[in-house]
């Protein structure tokens, strides 16, 4: 089941940036529907954060691992879980919060997880997803599984002790972990240089003892270098942090206009975009041309407005579901309180 | 004097505002609270006055902010740490439980923690299981720590002034879905005193006591059961520590039948406090057990359907008074 | 088969070694489990026959162990997770109550958390208010979470070996003063089902509902009653959750008088869940109201007499028996 | 009442060797003392952690410290607590659990504190205190007091992620702040090394963006030397951290007698003696002679002495002192449970 990885970090094939391109612009166009989703009304609440400005770390990093491997997610992980091969439509449906979601609309875009692809979990707490994969790393070492264990985060994370622990622990007991910082810049309204001295948070990992590494996010193929040469490390025991610089595109969830931004730097961090970046390179290189690309962006757009049409037409989780998994299923569920109440009153 | 219309969120707002005027020691910490205006956007624009040295933009880090107020308020600050949603305070139960809590008592009362910690919880923004919870139950359960729990509008302004005076650490638990509500108040007319309740409406066949959104659920269950010809007490607690239990024992005593209803969870919460307490102090006019209404014994979920049935509501409260009185719900 | 005198410490470390033996994926991490073989020695030498790989000595990061035992269990192991004391429970509320405890629902169903949290709680070694507190009633308010609180040997070994055969989350809190109590058992014979309470004594006039250490008060109390007349039932309860409430609420029904006795702190504890229930399920059968006997609502001193005087012991709950049933303590 | 402190490190006066040397001396016997009174069964449980082979840091760091600066501690304080000004018959009755020692026998070893002398509290978690100085040296600002908020901690609490979520804030707020980490080897059985990758933790301090330093607290006067000059930093808002290293002589706690040390370890960490050292260095420099320190050593262990006498004499805190100081004194005590017992059975 170990597919093995080079260790040289061989110069990656012309194609790869094809898939990458593709990857992202599916991510991209995917959060847009789920933007789409909110607008008219369908999706479960405003807590949606959108990955769009991201897309190279999810599709540059996630390239790098294989099946059987597991990772964790914050809450802006839409990206990351598709790059790991999610199906759009469960995703969808699950922000919808309709039953035929991942989590049966349980868990919604914050809690969306699929143990088949190796998804421990998104996480509404910021850092809460962290130390789970020193645990996966702990069970891959355990099993011989050769498998690796990646926690995605953002750099508002960096504020919370857990990554310290750790990374701490990942490093003492050389476990197969990748620790990865999607810095877009903001954690909600708070810029990184406002939350921290010193944003080099890579260094942080060196001093911890891990590899730690710091990459340019708008070009993909750069993500995607660092991550297969940090991943081989990995996955022999060499603990590593990769911190991917890039910009959030948009508000911090639906609603925020961040007005907290100046506009002038917005204008100018999106710029920073690795889904045109990629375009213009695929063009300049010759590996597309204008009008594959626009059939592609046919396909994903089509490929994407279907997630929405699928969404709508699914059915809430019937309240009957609500006792259901608590506990595993051979035990009992909880007793509503209406049954309670009833068994209170009607004593004789 | 002036009778005005305002949200929760403003008068929560006037309140740190006022607070922020009278005292310079006055500061607030928390995640988003400046620039950003607050998650909910009660500190908003309280940067613009105050400067960011007084209304400080913290990093992620709940644990160490709850630790900074409280060697800030031993160090002649008057902090107000808040805490996005009341979810997150698993990660700071340790500085709030075994630091601010014990404090006073540890050091044979050398000093106090005179901190406020404001936090909002409860459901109705489809925020899911980590972003939707009551969990005052463990703050009540932990000696040390006063709790204060606003259900209207002039409530939330004037037990936030009250908890900026108070000696000891005071956990200030908002609600996420009163902050767009109104009303019509005086904030200068003379306040109730920290550390009572508040009879909400008079009703001689049933005793409802509960805070915070239930509150209005309450009330409106109890308009319901009068067209049926009940007729509810309804008490509002305000704060939970001090819990104030005379008005409770009276009343419970004179009319015999008591609900109490809570959002959180039901099993071992503040529910199971106020059920036993009422049944201790008023066994002999009880004609029926106490009955609670709580949040049922899971997580909420994202689904808006499954969200909602899981806590209780104005129609819970309804039906379950009926059938304390022999009336069988429509 | 055999029947051992065994210590409530060396069954706990028996059930480990066995479900050790059986499970290759049982691993045990925690401060100072290894080497130093556990700072209560429940762990001791465990670290020679299964080496570091299995007992993992961790750094003294307790939110980043109870992460980590979440992810282990989803990622196939068998975690027993080790929190040297609960009152660290504070520091890791987020990774069990957040994480372990909702992740099952939160994903619909698609995995569970099998880990074990063994921690010991409780008072006895003057450890003074950091290192001495019952804060079971936290776990219990948590859905999700399994509780389970030995107050024998013969449970200490069969809920802890139980316990690593459930496909949830278990909280599992000892009792630091019961480590060196020693009892004749035979581990052979048949255990008493998981999520099953125990009648420890049966009398008619009163019934005891407690758990842990206090079953020894009440059993101790039990004594001292009957020598005046007075014959108590007393029910231990083994797991808080599940709760076996059935046995209760039939001794109840028919002996009419209740007291519970939890050594956390009275309010919005255990005591408090116990006496409302008993009172829903029990009301009309019930002579006296629900009698809550529980830890003072204070923090615990290191001063031997205050630590002693802050939670209940054999004296309160036999005073308490006494008076219940009308008659004066001496 | 800001005393300046020099701001270039001059070469501390001779005198200054000599009264380190008396303040260690004094913390060594006093630590003799609370294992004697352990032994004679007259000290309040067993959790008593002897900072024996420490004295270095405590005496150092401290006195760099002005009246009106603050600090926490660990579970291992006394000696800090002493180099502050502490008096050790309070200390001692506090140790034993008595009325009148500095928390009325509330506290005990563990959780000594006492406002007049700027200690805001020793702690039984491990990491509990260090916050706290963060949240002081707001207020120093503040109030532009001038003073500084100092965390002494052991190594083991730099597994605790909230060390690192509180220098990341002294950092970026530029605190008057100052992090002692008293590296004695050990967290318990564990040592250094059995609990992280890298040792090395100023340079986690540094990553932060606060100064970093590592001194050898074999000899009180570098440590003196260090503790000055960054203070001098830390005062004008460059906040710092300083890793002492030292060796925990004995074991654990009262009842741990270490059996996991290699003896031959423990026979050459003994060797690290600040006391010893200090003391051979002043009589090599002719800065004392062998009657004087022994006529010093008469007199402090007459000191030390008096606190048993002293702590034996005094009273337990009356059980009516255990409703006090939950709440502020204007507040209502919480009702005993026997009281509220007595009033649901007095029912009528
Ligand atoms: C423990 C915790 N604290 C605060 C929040 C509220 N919150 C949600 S997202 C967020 C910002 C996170 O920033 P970052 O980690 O950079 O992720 P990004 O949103 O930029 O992807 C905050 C403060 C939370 N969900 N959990
Ligand atoms: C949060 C927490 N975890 C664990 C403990 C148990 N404990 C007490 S002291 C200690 C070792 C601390 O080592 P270190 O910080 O190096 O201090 P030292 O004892 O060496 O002075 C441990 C694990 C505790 N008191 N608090
Ligand atoms: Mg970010
Ligand atoms: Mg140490």
């Amino acid at each position: 089941m170990t597919k093995p990885v080079a260790h040289t970090p061989a110069p990656r094939p012309n194609t790869d940036l094809t898939s990458h391109y593709r990857m992202m612009l599916r991510i991209r166009t995917f959060e847009e529907r789920v933007g789409e989703l909110f607008v008219r009304g369908q999706s479960a609440g405003s807590m949606l954060h959108l990955s769009i400005g991201e897309e190279s770390a999810a599709a540059g990093v996630c390239a790098a691992m294989v099946e059987g491997d597991t990772f964790t997610t914050h809450h802006r992980g839409h990206g990351i879980f598709l790059a790991r091969g999610a199906d759009p439509n469960r995703m969808m449906a699950e922000i919808g919060g309709k039953e035929a979601g991942y989590c049966h609309g349980k868990g919604g875009s914050m809690h969306i997880a699929d143990m088949g692809l190796g998804h421990l979990g998104a996480n509404a707490i910021v850092g809460g997803g962290i130390p789970a994969v020193v645990g996966a790393g702990l069970a891959a070492r355990h099993h011989g599984s050769g498998k690796i264990s990646a926690a995605f985060f953002g750099d508002g994370a960096t504020g919370q002790g857990i990554l310290y622990e750790s990374m701490n622990m990942a490093a003492l007991w050389s476990l197969p972990c990748l620790f990865v910082c999607i810095n877009n810049q903001y954690g909600m309204g708070t810029r990184i240089d406002q939350a921290t001295a010193n944003p080099e948070i890579h260094e942080r990992a060196r001093a911890f003892g891990l590899v730690g590494e710091r990459v340019d996010g708008l070009d993909v193929e750069a993500v995607s270098e660092a991550a297969d040469r940090l991943v081989a490390g990995v996955r022999q025991g060499k603990p590593a942090f990769l911190m991917i610089d890039c910009y959030r595109f948009y508000g911090h969830a639906r609603k925020d206009k961040s007005p907290y931004r100046d506009p002038a730097e917005e204008e100018q961090g999106r710029q920073k975009d690795p889904v045109a970046f990629a375009r213009a390179a695929l063009l300049e290189r010759g590996l597309a041309t204008e009008a594959e690309l626009t059939a592609l962006e046919t396909e994903v757009g089509a490929e994407m407005d279907a997630t929405i049409d699928f969404t709508i037409a699914q059915k809430e989780p019937p309240l009957s579901t609500m006792f259901r998994d608590v506990y595993a299923p051979e035990e009992p569920e909880p007793e509503p309180v209406r049954t309670r109440i009833d068994r209170v009153l009607a004593r004789d | 004097m002036a009778l005005q219309e305002l949200t929760y969120r403003d008068a929560l707002r006037q309140a740190l505002i006022d607070a922020m005027r009278e005292n310079p020691d006055v500061v607030i910490m928390g995640e988003e609270v400046g620039r950003y205006g607050g998650a909910y956007a009660v500190t908003k624009d309280l940067i613009k006055e105050f400067g960011g040295e007084r209304v400080i933009d913290t990093p992620i880090s709940e644990p160490a902010i709850i630790g900074a107020a409280v060697g800030a308020a031993m160090a002649g600050l008057r902090p107000v740490a808040e805490l996005m949603y009341v979810d997150f305070i698993g990660m700071t139960m340790d500085q709030l439980g075994n630091q601010a809590a014990k404090i006073r008592y540890m050091f044979g009362g050398q000093i106090g923690v005179p901190m406020v910690l404001r936090t909002q919880g409860g459901t109705g923004r489809s925020a899911g299981a980590q972003h939707s919870q009551s969990l005052e139950a463990y703050v009540m359960h932990t000696p040390g720590l006063r709790l204060a729990m606003p259900a209207t509008v002039a409530d939330a302004y004037h037990l936030l002034r009250q908890a900026l005076t108070k000696p000891d650490p005071v956990v200030f638990i908002e609600h996420k879905a009163l902050y767009t509500m109104k009303e019509t108040v005086d904030l200068d007319a003379p306040a109730l005193p920290w550390g009572t309740s508040a009879v909400r409406r008079e009703g001689k066949d049933l005793v409802i006591v509960t805070y915070s959104r239930q509150l209005h659920y309450a009330l409106e269950a109890a308009k319901k059961l009068a067209a049926q010809g009940i007729e509810a007490t309804v008490i509002d607690l305000r704060t939970l520590n001090p819990l104030d239990f005379d008005p409770i024992r009276e009343a419970v005593s004179r009319i015999g039948r008591a609900m109490v209803v809570s959002e959180g969870v039901m099993t071992a919460g503040v529910a199971a406090e106020l059920s036993a307490r009422i049944t201790e102090e008023c066994f002999d006019y009880l004609e029926d057990p106490v009955v609670r209404v709580a949040g049922e014994d899971i997580p909420i979920s994202v689904s808006t359907a499954l969200e909602t049935g899981s806590v209780p509501g104005a129609q819970l409260i309804y039906e379950t008074g009926l059938k304390m009185l022999g009336k069988v719900p429509a």
